[in-house]
């Protein structure tokens, strides 16, 4: 059975002005609204919810505040998503990027971002002048080292010559700290930069020398296209809240497992700019197709790990299990991942 | 009326609870050199502090060379000739010399001339001072020259010296009263407030006696006995200590042995003690005089137990005590009294009860198992006020609302009412007027009589010529050899007191 | 590990830019101290500044009066500060704290509508020739106004406290304000002054992380400089010159660790992390133990409030 | 407050609506019930480490790094608890309490030692050991205490599963678990000693007058030891109750502000332990209602936070204002 009206709410880690990761849940929010009009009451949300008790908190408000669904928008709302959930079995609680689910009124959903990361490897494969490029990390996470995987095997795959520099900068959001590891990166010859870090600093900054190009992350950044942003990966999670909140709607909700990526639309390439030259736009656009298409996967072997040992062979794309526990650089990157 | 430099009239200013000054009036010609008398908080401060523009008078009037004068800010009374030296000192400890005085001027030269004229100007007067050094490193009495050499770079028609001579050697006073004289000389009217009546009749031309805010009496000191002045301003009969004669205890080793003592200063800018030895017995008061700076601080916290020196330097009773901190002195039978009223001897912000357990909770047994005893506290808080005579609406009032005479009672009754077998006292009558000097010294000799060993440090001569059986002087950190006061001289006692920090610069007049 | 690709000369030109925020703040909170306040709502004034700065140079298009609009704005924010502790005579130490947090409220409200925006550029001054002479020209004739403003700000708060007459009377009254005001010099009027002057100097770096280093506005942009800023006066033991080397070295060691990482150098990178804040410590460690002359260089009367008895 | 409500009427909100949604409806309001315990939830960690910064701040001890020491507490008493997991005996809680108090009271005693021994300043090391502590805990959820069965994400293991070391609700919905306990216990314990204690008295006596203390045979450096380890060991508590009860894991974000946020407290309570239990509460009481205000009536986080700020320039000025009342009864009594 349907119902006549949802009230959905969002649960954020940062403000929805960050212009990245929150931005985007919350222009999700804003198109489901457009979307569904008065059918749906999505005017709840909660900006700056610190993880822990705190989360629980806003949660257990939010339910007892008639809250039909509630997305949590930060693999730190586990924990407190899956015990509020405990307490409220009427309410439906979507938690972004996490693997728990718990209780049956508990769906997880994520995006596939390093498909994202393979084609925009394949830009700076190309592009690097230097054969240098660079990924600022935030956290050593599964969903980082995924990213620069795909993104060093995508650039290598065009390039072979091409060396990869990491800084682990330690935060998900320090715009100096990603301005100044950017810096660092252009100082010693690095040319492409992508960033898994959320501010515009590292383009700031790469604007700031001619020559060097990077690409948006999470939203498009199109305020510094067409160079250096010549790309973006843009987190599109409008797609996925509709259909919830649709199903909610029209009674076919179920608990679900969502990874989504370039083909369901959550993972969207932003507009590649006249600054990329017409081969290697033609290049990045095969591979966004393909992936789109399913006929190419970025991680298909043969893929070595690190150490030389073999993890894909010939032709083997990589299970979603080996994905999501990603803890290993694959063979031709230097350095350690943190532990 | 035209040889008038300052008339005033009617002036009064209260405070919260207290008339500081009710309707005084005077007046000063140029040259004079008059006297503000009074007891503790009798109102001097307050009616020079007016004058000099740092308080607004509620009502009355002040004329200065015939014009109406009403300063706003001390630069407006400086501009008209107005200088000040305070009470408690106006230096700032970690700039230098020159910028000290620069500081205190209107429009000072560049430093370099301004260094000039501070060399020449404290030589002409016998005040020698180096511009460039820290204040924090000068003696008392060199501090004061540069407050004086402040004023005097002013050419001020009008010098107030509020206290000055309470932390001066007998030599340092002669140079100041010559300086004062030859400024008096030169046209200068001064205004002189001391607890001390023979520099007053020494020193002033005239004097105005304050009692609770109002003028009382005016004299010339000249005519007038101490006595009859201290009489005046007290509105009292006042009567010298007794000493009876001395009982011999018996005791085998002295109550308290100092041999061979030598430290380092724990005090930035301080003096570091150097083999000081001397001993005290039972039922006798050791006199230590001193100018200020050569070691009575750093000599009181070795005896104290705030500084801790080797064992045997220091010895009660023949057992060494040298390394033990104050308590378990304490213990022992000792107690201290520190000059520094407010901070060192006493918590400024906390009740007079809470300041008689900061040294009170040893030997009166204060505490059961750490946990404090108010009431027993309180109990003998409001003994020592009782006995001592502090005037305080209670004893819950803060250290810091006392005026400083009351507060000086206050903790000499809390040193002096433990039963003590040991007494150190540094500066028991600092800034205290005559009527509590009096009790204080009594008291000091009472708890000799009761058997206690005393040594009291004082810069303060008649202190020591009181109340002293023996004396001896600290110079740079070393200690004369021990006389017996009976039959010292003045000068004497300024030969042991050794001319300290090149006091002896003769007076070019 | 390659060592070899970090050039020396581009590394000390870009901690020469990575300090300039701090060394902004740390001179201002650094008057402010001489003056005997402690303000410890650095970090709020900054982002104060970040965000005025930003929203002017956007609305001017000019960021010359984005840098105005930033010192502007913190200093504003630091009379707050100056009322509540000069004239209410309120804790500084809490309410500099209060300052910090309603700084980070307010700036993420004033900036709700400047998220993404590219600020105006901020040219480098032009030295022509000079640029281009090898090392030297990239160390020292490629940069931004800022970087040399900030090092004359340095040079004038020296010779001002050391040379001037109102230097005199500023440390004077933070040595001891019952002397300064028995002198008749205005004590509470004199702090506020230094209170705003560190407003604007903290509103000036903050503003320009957000116009020059970053350049963008985002909220919490300052994380944490304010708080290193209040760090490197006490490290400078109340000395300019030593706010100049204490940024640098700061600055200086943050960059490096940056750009270890990118060379690969085999040290665990959340090592390298926390070395600024390690290496802060050892220095202070050493430079304290040398008699304790850093602490007698602090203003004797800093952080306690005045309150003229008249 | 009325600048407050200016601030939200500018922002388009009903000032009286936003202003009785902070204040009033998370002790009166519909949901009461719940909020008032999630009072108790912020409020306890906040009050014990203000107890504890109180007595450093008495004695003139700047511990500014409490946030440090809450971490150290929480990884120290967390990978103690770990370490057994999943054994089950009733001593596995009281012995992390004892790791988590240790952790916090050895980051305290980094900044005492130096300060003692090399008389470095102790605001500035405290602090920068914040940061450390920060890279140390995010090193631990990503790293050493990172949970084994989480797929390789950053994080331990949550508490929830392990009754053995968990900090659960004492009694079930009102918010107290043993965090609140040991706050109440604090603000007894420094009452008695303040109040009562000849140590306590030392500790005034040393922030009021250093050298009054030193002749009342007070040792600096021992004071300097005790204040800011108790302090620590007193966050480091709050860091383990925290992590084991209402935050549930170690992860890269566990650290909140409590240990900043503290600080004002402490000072909001006048350093006075009945009033840091007080300032405690109302703390929470912005948090909590300008969350519901945040949630319910759409106000930006920020302005909330904007809001916190000025109460605090509000309650800092009438404090003093009190003050002076107070001075001014004293003038006329004398
Ligand atoms: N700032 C003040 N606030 C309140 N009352 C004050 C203040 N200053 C002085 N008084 C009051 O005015 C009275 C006169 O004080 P004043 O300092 O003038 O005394 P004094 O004659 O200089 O004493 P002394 O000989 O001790 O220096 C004091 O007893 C005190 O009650
Ligand atoms: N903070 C205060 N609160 C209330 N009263 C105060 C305060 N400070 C000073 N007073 C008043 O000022 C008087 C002390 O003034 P002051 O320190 O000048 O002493 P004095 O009058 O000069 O005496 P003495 O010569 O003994 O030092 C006290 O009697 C008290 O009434
Ligand atoms: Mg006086
Ligand atoms: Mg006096």
């Amino acid at each position: 059975a349907g119902m006549d009206k949802v009230k959905a709410c969002f649960v954020y880690v940062g403000p929805v002005g960050d212009g990245g990761w929150t931005y985007q849940h919350d222009k999700g929010r804003l198109d489901m609204i457009a979307e569904f009009g008065d059918r749906v009451d999505a005017s709840t949300f909660q900006e700056n919810v610190p993880e822990g008790a705190d989360a629980a908190r806003v949660l257990t408000q939010m339910a007892l505040g008639g809250c039909n669904i509630i997305f949590t928008t930060s693999f730190g709302f586990m924990e407190a998503t899956n015990a509020v959930a405990a307490k409220f079995p009427n309410v439906m609680f979507e938690h972004a990027t996490g693997y728990k689910r718990d209780h049956a009124n508990v769906s997880t959903y994520n995006a596939r971002f390093y498909e994202g990361r393979a084609v925009q490897g394949t830009m700076a494969g190309m592009m690097t002048k230097s054969n240098k490029i660079g990924y600022i990390a935030s956290f050593p996470i599964p969903e980082v080292v995924m990213g620069i995987n795909a993104y060093y095997l995508a650039a290598k795959k065009v390039n072979p010559a091409v060396e990869l520099s990491i800084v682990w900068a330690f935060t998900w959001f320090d715009p100096a700290k990603e301005a100044d590891a950017a810096k660092a990166m252009i100082e010693q010859g690095v040319d492409v930069i992508a960033a898994h870090t959320d501010s515009t600093a590292p383009l700031a900054e790469a604007a700031k020398t001619p020559g060097v190009v990077g690409f948006g992350q999470a939203s498009d950044m199109a305020a510094y296209a067409p160079s250096p942003r010549v790309s973006s990966i843009i987190d599109n999670w409008a797609p996925y809240y509709i259909k919830r909140v649709g199903q909610m709607l029209d009674g076919t909700y179920a608990q679900t497992d969502t990874w989504a990526g370039i083909k369901d639309g959550e993972v969207e390439i932003g507009a590649i700019t006249e600054a990329v030259p017409a081969e290697v736009k033609a290049a990045a656009e095969a591979v966004r197709d393909g992936i789109s298409a399913g006929t190419l996967h970025p991680f298909t072997g043969p893929i070595n790990k690190q150490d030389g040992s073999v993890w894909l062979a010939d032709g083997a794309t990589a299970p979603d299990g080996d994905l999501l526990g990603m803890n290993f650089y694959v063979e031709g990157i230097v350095g350690d991942i943190p532990q | 009326m035209t040889n008038e430099l300052l008339r005033i009239e009617g002036l009064t200013k209260a405070y919260p609870g207290v008339v500081a000054n009710s309707d005084v009036s005077f007046a000063i010609s140029p040259g004079e050199i008059h006297a503000l008398l009074g007891e503790n908080g009798a109102g001097k401060s307050t009616l020079v502090k007016m004058i000099y523009g740092l308080v607004k008078p509620d009502s009355g009037t002040m004329v200065l060379r015939g014009q109406p004068y009403t300063p706003a800010r001390p630069s407006a009374a400086r501009a008209a000739g107005v200088a000040m030296v305070f009470q408690h000192f106006s230096l700032f400890e970690a700039l230098n010399v020159a910028e000290n005085v620069a500081l205190g001027m209107e429009n000072p030269p560049p430093m370099r001339e301004l260094a000039e004229r501070i060399r020449a100007v404290s030589t002409e007067y016998g005040l020698p001072l180096d511009p460039a050094r820290r204040v924090g490193d000068l003696s008392a009495g060199e501090r004061q020259r540069v407050e004086i050499v402040r004023c005097l770079l002013q050419d001020p028609k009008l010098l107030i010296m509020d206290e000055p001579t309470s932390v001066l050697t007998p030599q340092e006073v002669d140079i100041l009263f010559q300086t004062l004289r030859q400024l008096s000389a030169e046209g200068t009217a001064i205004l002189y407030i001391s607890h001390k009546l023979e520099e007053i009749r020494a020193l002033c031309d005239g004097a105005t006696i304050l009692r609770r805010g109002k003028v009382v009496a005016t004299c010339t000191p000249r005519d007038v006995s101490a006595r009859d002045m201290a009489e005046l301003m007290v509105g009292a009969v006042l009567n010298p200590p007794a000493r009876a004669a001395r009982r011999d205890w018996g005791d085998a080793s002295p109550a308290l042995e100092v041999a061979g003592l030598s430290a380092p200063s724990p005090i930035a800018f301080g003096t570091s003690l150097k083999n000081i030895s001397f001993s005290v017995q039972r039922g006798e008061v050791l006199g230590i005089a001193g100018v200020a700076g050569n070691g009575q601080d750093e000599l009181l916290l070795a005896l104290s137990g705030e500084l801790a020196t080797d064992p045997g330097m220091i010895k009660a009773k023949g057992a060494p005590v040298g390394d033990l901190g104050p308590n378990a002195r304490r213990a022992l039978g000792f107690v201290a009294a520190p000059e520094d009223r407010l901070g060192h001897a006493a918590a400024p912000d906390m009740s007079l009860v809470e300041n008689a357990l900061l040294s009170g909770v040893v030997r009166k047994g204060l505490t059961k198992r750490g946990f404090i005893d108010w009431g027993a506290t309180k109990n003998w808080a409001a003994e020592i006020v009782a006995q001592y005579d502090v005037r305080t609406p209670g004893t819950w009032v803060a250290a810091r609302a006392l005026s400083g005479g009351n507060l000086q009672k206050f903790l000499m009754g809390r040193e002096l009412s433990q039963a003590p077998e040991v007494v150190i006292i540094n500066q028991p009558t600092w800034g205290v007027d005559a009527a509590a000097a009096a009790f204080i010294r009594q008291e000091i000799l009472n708890r000799a009589q009761d058997g206690a060993a005393v040594v009291v440090i004082s810069q303060d001569l008649d202190d020591l010529l009181e109340v002293s059986d023996r004396f001896a002087a600290l110079n740079e950190g070393r200690l004369t050899p021990t006389r017996p006061t009976e039959g010292l001289t003045v000068d004497e006692i300024g030969l042991m007191m050794g001319g300290a920090h090149g006091m002896e610069v003769a007076h070019h007049g | 590990m390659d060592l070899s690709s970090i050039n020396p000369a581009v590394l000390v030109a870009s901690l020469m830019v990575a300090s300039v925020p701090i060394m902004l703040a740390a001179i201002g909170e650094l008057v402010v101290e001489k003056a005997g306040v402690l303000n410890l709502g650095v970090e709020g004034m900054m982002i104060i500044g970040a965000v005025c700065g930003f929203i002017t140079a956007v609305a001017t298009g000019s960021p010359f009066l984005g840098f105005i609009g930033g010192a502007l704005g913190a200093a504003g924010l630091s009379l707050i500060f100056a009322l509540l502790t000069q004239v209410f005579q309120a804790n500084q130490v809490a309410t500099g704290l209060a300052l910090t947090l309603f700084g980070l409220g307010l700036s993420s409200l004033l900036g709700q509508g400047y998220v993404g925006i590219k600020p105006p550029a901020t040219g480098m001054v032009p030295f022509g020739p000079l640029a281009d002479i090898p090392v030297v020209g990239r160390v020292l004739f490629q940069h931004d106004p800022m970087v040399y403003l900030s090092i004359l700000i340095i040079a004038a708060v020296w010779a001002v406290l050391k040379y001037s007459r109102m230097g005199l009377i500023l440390r004077a009254v933070g040595e001891s304000h019952d002397a300064a005001h028995a002198l008749g010099y205005k004590v509470t009027r004199i702090r506020i002054m230094a209170i705003l002057f560190g407003g604007a100097m903290a509103g000036l770096g903050g503003a320009y992380l957000s116009l020059v280093r970053v350049p963008q506005w985002t909220d919490g942009i300052t994380a944490g400089a304010g708080w290193i800023a209040l760090a490197i006066v006490v490290f400078a033991s109340w000395r300019p010159w030593r706010v100049l080397i204490g940024a640098y070295l700061f600055g200086g060691i943050s960059v490096l660790q940056l750009n270890l990482q990118v060379a690969n150098v085999p040290i665990p990178p959340e090592y390298l992390s926390m070395s600024p804040y390690l290496i802060t410590i050892i220095v202070l460690v050493i430079m304290s133990s040398g008699k304790g002359r850093a602490s007698l260089n602090a203003p004797a009367a800093l952080g306690q409030n005045f309150h003229a008895a008249r | 407050m009325i600048a407050g409500g200016a601030l939200f009427a500018l922002l388009g909100k009903d000032p009286v609506v936003a202003i009785r949604t902070i204040f009033w409806d998370p002790i009166f309001g519909e949901f009461a019930f719940y909020l008032r315990g999630q009072l108790l939830v912020k409020a306890g960690p906040l009050i014990l480490i203000a107890v504890g910064l109180s007595l450093g701040f008495r004695a003139g001890i700047w511990n500014i790094g409490a946030e440090g020491q809450y971490i150290m507490g929480a990884v120290f008493g967390a990978a103690v608890g770990l370490a057994m997991f999943p054994t089950d005996s009733r001593w596995i809680f009281p012995v992390m309490i004892v790791a988590g108090a240790f952790g916090g009271w050895v980051w305290a005693m980094i900044p005492a030692i130096l300060k003692t021994r090399f008389n470095t300043n102790e605001i500035l090391v405290s602090l920068m050991l914040v940061y450390v502590a920060q890279t140390i805990l995010s090193k631990a959820a990503t790293g050493f205490l990172r949970n084994p069965e989480g797929m390789g994400f950053p994080g331990s293991r949550n508490f929830s599963g392990f009754p053995a070391a968990r900090n659960a609700e004492l009694i079930a919905g009102s918010g107290l678990h043993w965090g609140g306990v040991a706050a109440f216990i604090a603000v007894i314990g420094a009452y008695v000693l303040l109040q009562r204690h000849i140590l306590g008295f030392q500790i005034k006596l040393a922030g009021q007058a250093p050298r009054a203390a030193r002749f009342a045979g007070v040792a600096p450096t021992k004071l300097v030891v005790l204040c800011m380890g108790l302090s620590g060991a007193l966050a480091g508590l709050a860091g383990m109750f925290e992590v084991t009860g209402p935050a549930g894991q170690i992860s890269i974000d566990f650290a909140s502000g409590y240990g900043f946020t503290a600080i004002i407290v402490a000072f909001l309570g006048r350093l006075n332990p009945v009033g840091i239990l007080l300032a405690g509460l109302v703390m929470a009481l912005t948090y909590v209602g300008g969350e519901m205000a945040s949630t319910n009536l759409g106000l930006p986080s920020a302005a909330i936070q904007a809001f916190q700020g000025m109460l605090l320039f509000f309650l800092l000025a009438v404090d003093l204002l009190s003050n002076y009342r107070i001075r001014f009864l004293k003038g006329r009594a004398a």
